[in-house]
């Protein structure tokens, strides 16, 4: 077993053994953040893996929680059963008209393009009564499966959102092993090259955006069962901002990356939003998380993953066996 | 909608699409020529607003001038900040992959965002409008065009012109323009790409800054006013293509009556119309109006 | 008898007012080397792009293994046996050259569906992969990250790349660029045991290797063609010597 | 010496469920902005609660209150995690927020799920006292719609006929400009045009010019903060101050007169506070609070204050026992509060009954003009207490 199976192992057996340790707030919050995590990989998808930097991730979010309240029966609870796939499958049905138009431009052009749509969906959510408008809509009731899965229930939405993670997580996994992610990782650095290779990418491409597009809205749909509520917010470009920084802090091009930058990012708010360690400060959290995050871009080129290889550069002095490769140009 | 109203509206959408190039104009310069995403590009525009704010009392108590020495005191403070920030920031990033910028600049504005807060509080602060320019004009029979809007017009063709000039016209425009297409061949040409990134930045950052204190006596001043701004820049920029200015300029133009007219005449959809004009435009034109110089 | 796997009728491709291939009209045979020589600017480059389907033309046709395919896309052409290499190395540094080599003939069997696959766990696409390494002379260096190879290694696996896709006609731009004499001895060996299954188009500049292993030579001037022939033909022919042989000495 | 101890060991474990009681503290968790937009306004909502509660000696109903505090960033996608922050993590007794309807309506959720005591400071929305009203959710702010609707009843008593409303295209926004349009409508007049913009676009050159051409006898508006302030200054040097009234809800005015300037001289708002009541209860809580913050209160301050003071009561009412939810909900629900609005009982919904006050700007000051609407009660749409 290599060092990155062990972490990963380690991790979720973290995550499993957490509930006994932690309070019901604890809980609730690594529910949050594993959301978030789930949210991370499927940029990771797109980012990391597909070279696609797309800037409109939380359209796809919002969509799967907008859809999980406004596709559920009033006054009484929808079937997980079809409830979840419905969510999913509106968030990749987007994903993949999005994908379909985009993905003729490239680069900085992509970037605005993913953005443009996310704001649309944003503006159609905030400006009209379809669902509530600025303040908002409720899910009133939460959906269930037959009668032993309450989804009310702080531990059994925990249990449920990570088990969601560890599937996303092999489902990624596998899919980076398989002939399809080589074709992606192939796109990612040099896309000409595959094509002339007999790759037609253009379908590799937008398979690989509508799949991170409808993990998104799986990600959605967990939370907007876990608050019961979604707001115009959920889609704003803040949100698919703070979704590109997690998969960057963390390092881009690895699974692991995603995860441990959606845990990094928002401990890091925790920490300095926390009074009891920063006092009166803490109300001025910015700009210990801004000076954080600086720093790490000035230290960590290669993100947190890099964290271990490179202090074992600077003790052994040993290359890394293998770098990331660089991430397509972003330039014009 | 009569004639008059019309034109009204026309001059409004001008002069809308003018402050937004002013602002898209500095975000163009930094993001074609060095490939940087500089998502703090609103915050500078953040702090020249309250720069004009904060700074006007001092430089009236120091050099005893009023509006104008603020912006000048204030552009140079800004060259120097842009100066600095390059080389504190940026200087080490080039060699590294873009999205490590995105990441980089996202900190900065959080850091400038909180700085703001403590320095100069959450208040909403307004600028006056300097005395000689806060004559109105008549126009049409119960409206008044405030001469300050058409100071700022003025400003915005300036500046057009200015970069055009130093574009077209000089050594350093020269330079630049090589610098954005081949980094390379610039450097084996002997010029110090670095300092020339560092210029570029730092004239990156007094524009913003510069269109902040400007616009700062009619958009007054207040706490987020800078990422408002960001994203509809960045739309700009890249509706205009990365790059280039005319591009910005026809950008800045086109967004500013698709702004006006859509709040008049389609007010329903009018937050989303720019986002569908942007696609529309990319969809046709992948590479924006005009690729970069 | 002679069999023709490549034709290009008539390739025109007009850059503005710019023409950067004029009216080329060639054919690849199979076991041949044809060499396409000329200064920089000629419009070669242009040229393989315009056959591989990189570019479209403005006018003219290319035919391949007897069927027009003009309108076909470039991954199209490639999987009914277009290969190509590029002037740059365009390996993928991070993944080592069995990798390399398994992606490229993945593109001969996608199976993009199947997701729960191990890439590395399917045999034909590995078989085809080693087995174009060996014919490039890499079997030794499988396990080495491609960034780690040496320049000359490079080009192998770009090489054992463009075999690796199973095909007919290679279109090899420049493979000899910025090799030592070892290197390129060890390139020209490899081009000469790989020709007889395929038909090749070579772009050069290194005048000694393209007389040494040309079967065919076409020289192109400003985007169009001045000579054609076997390599003797055109070392006689009075106007390759003047507009491109005498410049050169 | 052993005898002493044992005694003193004996009298502290026999009084400590006692000392317990008496002495353990009730938690309030403050939600409120303390970055972005509206960071101002937290700090002076904070300011006021913790004035009412150091006037009773830092206690409410005989227990010292400690204070937890969160940023919730007037980001409602964050606002259910923030709220659990307080209720899961510091065990909250009394939830105290917020400024942003969005968050606040996010917070009515959760207390009605959780069954925690929520007091809205300041957030308007309808629905927080509308359909999402519960026992444990009050305000001692306002609704939406009384402003409002009490600057309909003015507008129209004004002979004004034909009314253009302008705000941002939100909730708070269409709330108010109902509300308006309820009251004026009813009175005979009519509302001929209603203009929006996005939130949080502050370009009003082209609507401004929309008024000026359909020409109304007035303007109603309702913005807000930086909107407001720019809001005000480009409608008088658009010229158009001297020729249509402008009208607005209070929030165009407040906090925002520095800002504004002359621009905003003699303009008309309507609210539930106004800067010189004069009342002997108004002057007392302006000097203490000036005291206190080396600031002048605001219609913000005067929201927590009474917040505090609404949690006084409850908690008076049952000696600081919580655990007796149904006595403290009656208890602040009979309360006549003692405000320096005025006094002001809460609604069948939990939203005040007060008087809307016509307040002018003069000098930098919401002089009070006279009261715009007696006791007004909001409707309390879809509440079913």
């Amino acid at each position: 077993m290599s060092m990155k199976t062990i972490f990963v192992f380690t991790c979720f057996a973290a995550l499993v053994l957490w509930p006994l340790s932690a309070g019901s707030y604890g809980i609730d919050l690594v529910t949050k953040i594993m959301i978030y995590a789930i949210l991370a990989l499927s940029l990771e998808l797109a980012v990391g893996t597909t070279g696609l930097v797309c800037f409109g991730q939380a359209g796809f979010f919002g969509i799967g929680a907008y859809a999980a309240v406004l596709l559920s029966p009033q006054g009484e609870a929808a079937a997980l059963w079809w409830l979840l796939p419905a969510c999913v499958v509106a968030a990749g049905l987007y994903a993949m008209v999005v994908g379909a138009l985009s993905l003729r431009t490239k680069g900085v052009y992509f970037i605005m393009v993913t953005l443009a749509f996310a704001q649309m969906a944003y503006y159609v959510v905030h400006d009209t009564s379809l669902g509530g408008g600025t303040d908002g809509i409720y899910l009133t009731m939460k959906p269930v499966l037959g009668d032993w899965l309450d989804l009310d229930k702080p531990l059994v939405m925990y249990a449920f959102t990570l088990l969601g993670l560890m599937l996303a997580f092999a489902f990624l996994s596998l899919l980076l092993r398989s002939p399809f992610g080589r074709a992606l990782a192939g796109i990612r650095v040099n896309e000409q090259r595959m094509r002339a290779t007999g790759f037609s990418t253009y379908p590799y491409k937008l398979a690989a955006f509508t799949l991170s597009g409808a993990m998104a809205g799986f990600a959605g749909f967990l939370f907007a069962v876990k608050d019961g509520f979604v707001n115009p917010e959920l889609m704003s470009w803040h949100q698919s901002g703070a979704v590109l920084v997690m998969i960057i802090l963390g390092g881009l091009g690895h699974l692991r990356g995603a995860l441990i930058g959606a845990f990094a990012f928002a401990l890091l708010q925790e920490l300095f939003q926390n009074e009891a360690v920063f006092g009166a400060f803490a109300k001025h959290w910015h700009l210990g998380l801004g000076l954080t995050i600086i720093a790490s871009v000035a230290l960590l080129p290669r993100g947190l993953v890099g964290v271990l290889g490179q202090l074992r550069e600077r003790l052994v002095g040993r290359p890394m066996r293998r770098g990331a490769a660089p991430i397509a140009e972003v330039r014009p | 909608m009569d004639l008059a109203t019309f034109l009204i509206q026309c001059l409004n959408s001008l002069q809308y699409g003018l402050l937004l190039f002013l602002v898209a104009s500095g975000l163009t310069l930094i993001f074609g020529i060095m490939g940087v995403i500089n998502l703090a590009h609103g915050s500078f525009y953040m702090i020249g607003a309250y720069m004009a704010f904060a700074l006007a009392p001092i430089v009236a108590a120091t050099f005893g001038g009023g509006f104008f020495s603020t912006l000048l005191v204030g552009t140079v403070l800004a060259v120097l900040m842009g100066y600095l920030l390059e080389w504190a920031f940026f200087s080490f990033l080039y060699e590294r992959e873009h999205l490590q910028q995105v990441l980089m600049t996202y900190g900065l504005i959080l850091v400038f965002e909180e700085l703001r807060s403590v320095l100069v509080g959450n208040e909403v602060h307004g600028v006056q409008v300097p005395a000689i320019l806060s004559a109105t004009l008549p126009l049409g029979e119960v409206m008044t065009y405030p001469v300050y809007r058409l100071f700022v017009s003025g400003v915005c063709l300036a500046l057009a012109a200015g970069m055009w000039f130093v574009f077209t016209r000089t050594r350093l425009g020269m330079m630049i323009r090589a610098g954005s297409t081949n980094r390379e061949m610039v450097q084996s040409l002997g010029i110090d790409i670095k300092f020339l990134y560092r210029v570029v930045f730092a004239a990156g950052v007094a524009i913003a800054v510069l269109a902040g204190m400007v616009a700062a006596p009619v958009s007054s001043v207040y706490p987020g006013m800078g990422n408002q701004m960001l994203i509809v820049c960045f739309v700009i920029v890249v509706i205009g293509g990365i790059g280039s200015i005319r591009g910005a300029l026809l950008a800045a133009l086109l967004i500013g009556a698709v702004d006006t007219f859509g709040k008049v005449l389609l007010p329903s959809a009018a937050g989303v119309l720019v986002y569908v004009l942007m696609a529309l435009i990319l969809l046709w034109r992948p590479d924006g109006f005009f690729k970069a110089a | 008898m002679s069999e023709v796997l490549l034709r290009g009728h008539e390739l025109t491709r007009r850059w503005g007012g710019l023409v950067a291939v004029d009216r080329v009209s060639l054919e690849l045979e199979r076991g041949q080397v044809h060499a396409v020589i000329g200064t920089n600017g000629a419009g070669k480059s242009t040229l393989i792009n315009l056959l591989s389907g990189e570019l479209p033309p403005s006018s003219g046709t290319v035919e391949l293994l007897g069927r027009d395919v003009s309108a076909w896309p470039q991954p199209r052409r490639a999987r009914a046996g277009l290969g190509r290499s590029y002037q740059r190395n365009t390996v993928y540094p991070s993944f080592t050259v069995q990798e390399n080599c398994r992606l490229a003939a993945q593109a001969r069997h996608q199976r993009p569906w199947a997701w729960w696959r191990d890439a590395t766990a399917c045999e034909d696409t590995r078989a085809a992969a080693h087995d174009a390494a060996a014919r490039a002379g890499l079997t030794d260096w499988l396990q080495v990250q491609a960034g780690l190879l040496s320049h000359g290694q490079k080009r192998q696996l770009e090489i054992a790349m463009c075999l690796a896709t199973g095909p007919q006609v290679l279109l090899l731009d420049e493979p000899l660029a910025g090799m030592g004499a070892e290197e390129t001895e060890r390139m020209l060996g490899l081009l000469a045991a790989v020709k007889a299954e395929h038909a090749i188009l070579l772009v050069e500049h290194d005048m000694d290797a393209v007389f040494r292993i040309a079967d065919r030579i076409t020289v192109m001037v400003n985007g169009a063609v001045i000579a054609s022939g076997s390599p003797t033909e055109v070392r006689e022919n009075a106007d390759v010597q003047v507009a491109y042989l005498g410049e050169h000495g | 010496m052993m005898k002493m101890k044992r005694i003193a060991l004996a009298v502290a474990l026999l009084s400590l469920p006692l000392f317990a009681q008496a002495q353990s503290k009730v938690k309030v968790g403050l939600m409120l902005p303390y970055s972005g937009t509206f960071a101002a306004l937290g700090a002076a909502i904070e300011n006021g609660f913790r004035l009412y509660v150091a006037e009773q000696g830092g206690k409410l109903g005989g227990r010292e209150v400690e204070f937890f505090k969160v940023d919730d960033e007037s980001d409602p996608s964050k606002a259910t995690d923030n709220v659990n922050k307080l209720i899961k993590r510091d065990n909250v007794d009394i939830l105290v927020g917020t400024v942003h309807s969005g968050v606040a309506m996010a917070m009515a959720r959760v207390a009605k799920d959780s069954g925690a005591v929520l007091i809205v400071p300041n957030a308007g929305a309808d629905g927080v006292t509308g359909a999402m009203c519960a026992p444990n959710i009050f305000r001692s702010s306002f609704s939406n719609w009384q402003p409002g609707y009490a600057m309909g009843e003015v507008v129209a008593k004004k002979g004004h006929k034909k009314v253009v409303t302008i705000t941002w295209k939100y909730a708070a926004g269409d709330e108010s400009v109902r509300g308006f349009k309820e009251a004026f409508e009813k009175a005979g007049g009519q509302v001929v045009k209603e203009l929006s913009l996005p939130f949080p676009n502050v370009e009003f050159q082209a609507l401004l010019t929309e008024i000026a051409a359909s020409k109304p006898d007035a303007v109603y508006t309702f913005f807000a903060g930086g909107g407001a302030v720019k809001f005000v200054k480009d409608y008088a040097s658009a010229g158009l101050k001297k020729t249509i009234p402008l009208y607005g809800a209070g929030f165009l005015t407040d906090g925002t007169l520095e800002a504004q300037g002359a621009d905003a001289e003699g303009l008309l708002t309507t609210l539930h506070y106004a800067d010189s009541l004069g009342t002997p209860r108004d002057n007392a809580f302006r000097l203490s609070y000036a005291k206190s913050y080396k600031l002048q209160p605001d219609v913000y301050a005067v929201q927590g204050y009474d917040a505090a003071q609404m949690l006084g009561v409850g908690l008076a009412a049952v000696k600081g026992d919580l655990g007796k939810k149904a006595e403290f909900v009656s208890a602040i629900e009979k309360a006549k509060i003692d405000s320096p609005r005025g006094t002001f009982m809460l609604g069948k919904s939990h939203n005040p009954v007060q008087d809307i006050y016509l307040r002018q700007v003069t000098g930098k000051e919401n002089k009070l003009a006279g009261i715009a609407s007696k006791a007004l009660a909001d409707p309390g749409r879809g509440c079913k207490l």
